[in-house]
């Protein structure tokens, strides 16, 4: 088989070996029900603990602050739609922007179909939210500002302390969608006056499947999932112990190599970026340059279309991505480089690349290479560029 | 998600490039998606497609049908050539996805666009040719509803 | 290490070790998104199709018309308030039964907040629904009917191709929840006339964290968790490849085994229900003799509460449940046990015992030896037993 | 979920059992679980509680501190019983989970029920003994608010 260079990981993780080691026993072993009263769901629910606990520490959160969902859609949704049902007396209007995720944007037009009103504030051509237009569309109403702590596409890391000053001098709950954050950015829930945060396993070499939503004390939301009394009666469902599990270890993993993992992974991102943009003509980079993920580099090539690049690189045994994996199978440009004013053909020749603590300096170089021959076949090919 | 055949067609594309001086030009754009292909024709006095070209600037399901499409046309005379529908492209290359089926609809529209040219540039008339749009956005397969 | 004997399996299962072999690859080496267009993702892609296709296989349903969610908790959550939410034009009237699980009553309750009106439907002292009093409840607004296919504490098995016909008869959506049955009892949707089913892997010795819902075509439901456009655009988020594909297997196994196991089961259960019946006194049996689910066996003993006995069971190496382990934290006797007619304190003082395709006849005698004994110590120690 | 020194009163109770002819005997039941408590008292001319049995209908928690009660007022005179609160119990047993306080109210009642039967069949008055309500329900933990 030929050699994998897996640079999407912005859509997913490989499962650290150390993660799927500690699940395995939950499984087969200890696989009572937390919610039981015997010493074997006794097991389960100190193992749950435990991964909130290591969570909350990282967050500088409480424990009880913690609820585990199935993953950062669920997190998201249940952040928007019960923050907005349990509040719907103070006000009904939402602030969010314009490149956030399907699963922060979609929910917010389903509650626009049902009575809220919502502002999608600009972000400027580096893709950071417009803090003066912000600060301007709060209202009266105003019950809930929700801004992604980094973007998934372009990487680009929004001013989230400023973003939570502002709504908590405005007596407005504040929620961040952290799923590409959490694990690859330090974040204090306190010191960037977060309110709900939610993030996703799958992001951070945990399983797949698993997510949680934090949730500060005296928040009132209501459940979205309803049912049993898990989750402090807040999400119902048999926990996901497994998954739960999983998550802490990868959360304590990501926290304890942050600072290494991600030192090198600029340095990784930034000889791609330079190399790039040297060596590919009519190519740009999207997202701010410095304020981005570690991990992130997502290119424009003009001239040419995303889904052949990907087809080509596969061939290579390259793994990258154009937009979103979550919109693939829509046919429809990124939203997000439609945002930072890209034209239509510019952004459907985008690259997303994300690099992971397995990527080299000979992958960068080999994909670097790749690139160049493939964007060079590919122009040839395109009715729009002549040379 | 894609057959062996676009796979083939995608990564080795018969008849990619220009004709100078092709009797006939066509380019058409995909509303849906914004693709765009561009199909050149040498078609002799015979009204025989002595030779094809096309360029395109879309996904691999445009890059495969535009190849194919330049085999089925290649040779044919101009009746034949209106007979090669986007059904006809899509079977030769074993399906697409039903979210690709639009993109088999550039290469049937950049053959009659492609046609169209020569018949204005040689005052004649094709039967059975209409006036290609220069947008096209019809006859898709029904996409899912949206929840 | 003590012995265990799990007898709590409606609470959870075992996840098999032939599932959790099926599922180890995905975490490590086939990790990819399956929304993805690399080769990486197409074998996430494949390897969930399959499971999709054996579960569809398995309800004679369509493969399109399986959708997975992260439990039988969304799954009801997601039937009840999505059906509701999409029907509203015709009507704001659902009829379910009292002895729904938590993830179905709640999700009513929230419901009724919400404008919608619902008739609880009673159950005789068997736990079967009462099908006249069903369909007489029926108005010209009623949009759905949800009844569980089987009884989570009483095991009680409804009459649901009844139940589908009279619905289909009146042009209305059913819904069953058959997280218990599911794999337990063969179903088929078109026989029925089930329109939706919930099911949860965790229950037939799959993973933890992975449910289903089932849609029949043409059925109109809204997404209940929006986002990316994953599972025909109806349920967002990365999909949990390692637990579908455990979904999977062991939905294939519980199937392929489903007749030899449940009549192992069935006589085991018999031998218990039998010997608790003669040789302890004041003892009732809950739930139906004949219709009820394979392994479920559910008692009352009078004069003695619950939690006790199960921690004394629990001493011995016993696992129970006493109510469902769900709502366990609640100090409120089983809503099922009280429509069912039992006064409080009898409702107190009951033990549910779920059996395993490896639970043994020396199992079995173990259990009630000890029962015998527990009962007798506590029924000593109770301020209502005189003898 | 339950601490050691509770597990070990629950596996092994102290005192449980009856007191024929009692001094004092009360019955209380929890409005919360629905579960009760029987305490006999055996007190002596000088109002020393001289023996101590209970009688248990509950919980884990409930049996533990009826056995932990028992033990605590056990030689005591009066006054000393009326102190041993639902909190001096819990904490000789190294606490209870919060959904579990409640319990440990059982056994404050079902000494003070026992008293006041002590009491009125005595035809004496206790400094600080308020009658006993039968079914309790008060000053248990805030529980979680319900979403
Ligand atoms: C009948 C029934 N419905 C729904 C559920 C909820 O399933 P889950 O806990 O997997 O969300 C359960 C089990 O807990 C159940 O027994
Ligand atoms: C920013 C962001 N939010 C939300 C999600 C959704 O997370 P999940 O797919 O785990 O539900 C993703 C990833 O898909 C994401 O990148
Ligand atoms: S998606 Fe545009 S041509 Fe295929
Ligand atoms: S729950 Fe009733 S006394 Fe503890």
């Amino acid at each position: 088989m030929k050699k994998v260079i897996y640079l999407d990981n912005a859509a997913t993780t490989r499962t650290a070996p150390e993660v799927v080691d500690a699940m395995l026993p939950y499984f087969t072993e200890y696989y009572g029900n937390a919610s039981t009263i015997y010493e074997l769901g006794g097991s389960s629910k100190k193992a749950m603990n435990e991964a909130r606990e290591t969570i909350a520490g990282i967050l500088g959160a409480q424990e009880n602050e913690i609820y585990f969902t199935a993953g950062g859609s669920e997190s998201d949704n249940w952040a928007l739609k019960a923050t907005a049902e349990a509040y719907r007396a103070k006000g009904n209007h939402i602030i969010t922007s314009k490149i956030e995720h399907h699963a922060v944007l979609h929910t917010c037009e389903y509650l626009e179909k049902n009575g809220f009103e919502v502002t999608y504030v600009d972000v400027d051509e580096n893709g950071k939210i417009k803090l003066g237009e912000l600060e301007k569309a709060i209202r009266p109403t105003t019950i809930l500002i929700s801004v992604m702590f980094a973007n998934n596409e372009i990487g680009t890391i929004q001013p989230i302390r400023e973003i939570g000053e502002i709504a908590h001098k405005h007596g407005i709950l504040f929620h961040t969608d952290a799923v590409q954050a959490f694990g690859q950015l330090p974040i204090n829930v306190d010191e960037y006056h977060i309110d709900m945060l939610s993030a996703s396993g799958h992001k951070l070499n945990g399983p797949k499947g698993i997510g949680f939503l934090y949730i500060r004390k005296g928040v009132k939301i209501r459940s979205f999932i309803h049912g049993g009394a898990q989750e402090r009666k807040r999400r119902a469902g048999t926990e996901n112990i497994p998954g739960i599990v999983g998550f802490g270890v990868a959360a304590k993993r990501a926290a304890e190599t942050m600072q290494e993992r991600t030192a090198k992974e600029i340095a990784l991102r930034d000889h791609l970026i330079d190399r790039v943009l040297k060596e590919v003509p009519y190519t740009r980079l999207n997202g701010d340059r410095t304020d981005r993920l570690p991990n992130n580099a997502n290119f424009s090539f003009q001239f040419i279309e995303g889904e052949s690049m990907l087809i080509m690189l596969d061939m290579e045994g390259i793994c990258g991505s154009s937009g979103s994996a979550c919109t693939s199978g829509s046919l429809d440009p990124s939203h997000v480089l439609l945002a930072i004013g890209l034209p239509h053909e510019i952004a459907h020749g985008s690259l997303r690349l994300t690099l992971s603590e397995e990527t080299t300096l000979e992958d960068i170089d080999f994909v670097v290479d790749t690139i160049k021959g493939i964007v060079g076949r590919l122009r040839d090919m395109s009715p729009l560029y002549e040379d | 998600m894609y057959s062996e055949k676009v796979m083939d067609h995608f990564q080795h594309p018969r008849n990619m490039g220009e004709i100078e001086d092709a009797s006939g030009v066509g380019t058409v754009g995909n509303a849906k998606c914004g693709d765009i292909m561009r199909m050149y024709l040498d078609i002799d006095d015979d009204g025989i497609i002595q030779d094809v070209k096309f360029k395109t600037f879309g996904c691999g399901a445009a890059v495969a049908t535009s190849s194919m499409a330049t085999e089925l046309v290649k040779g044919k005379n101009i009746q034949e050539a209106l007979q090669v529908t986007n059904k006809a492209v899509m079977e030769a290359l074993d399906g697409l996805p039903p979210v690709k089926v639009h993109c088999s609809l550039l290469a049937e529209e950049a053959i009659h666009a492609a046609l169209w040219d020569y018949a204005e540039k040689h005052g004649i008339k094709i039967e059975g040719l209409k006036k290609p749009k220069s947008d096209i956005h019809e006859g898709e397969e029904d996409e899912e509803e949206e929840y």
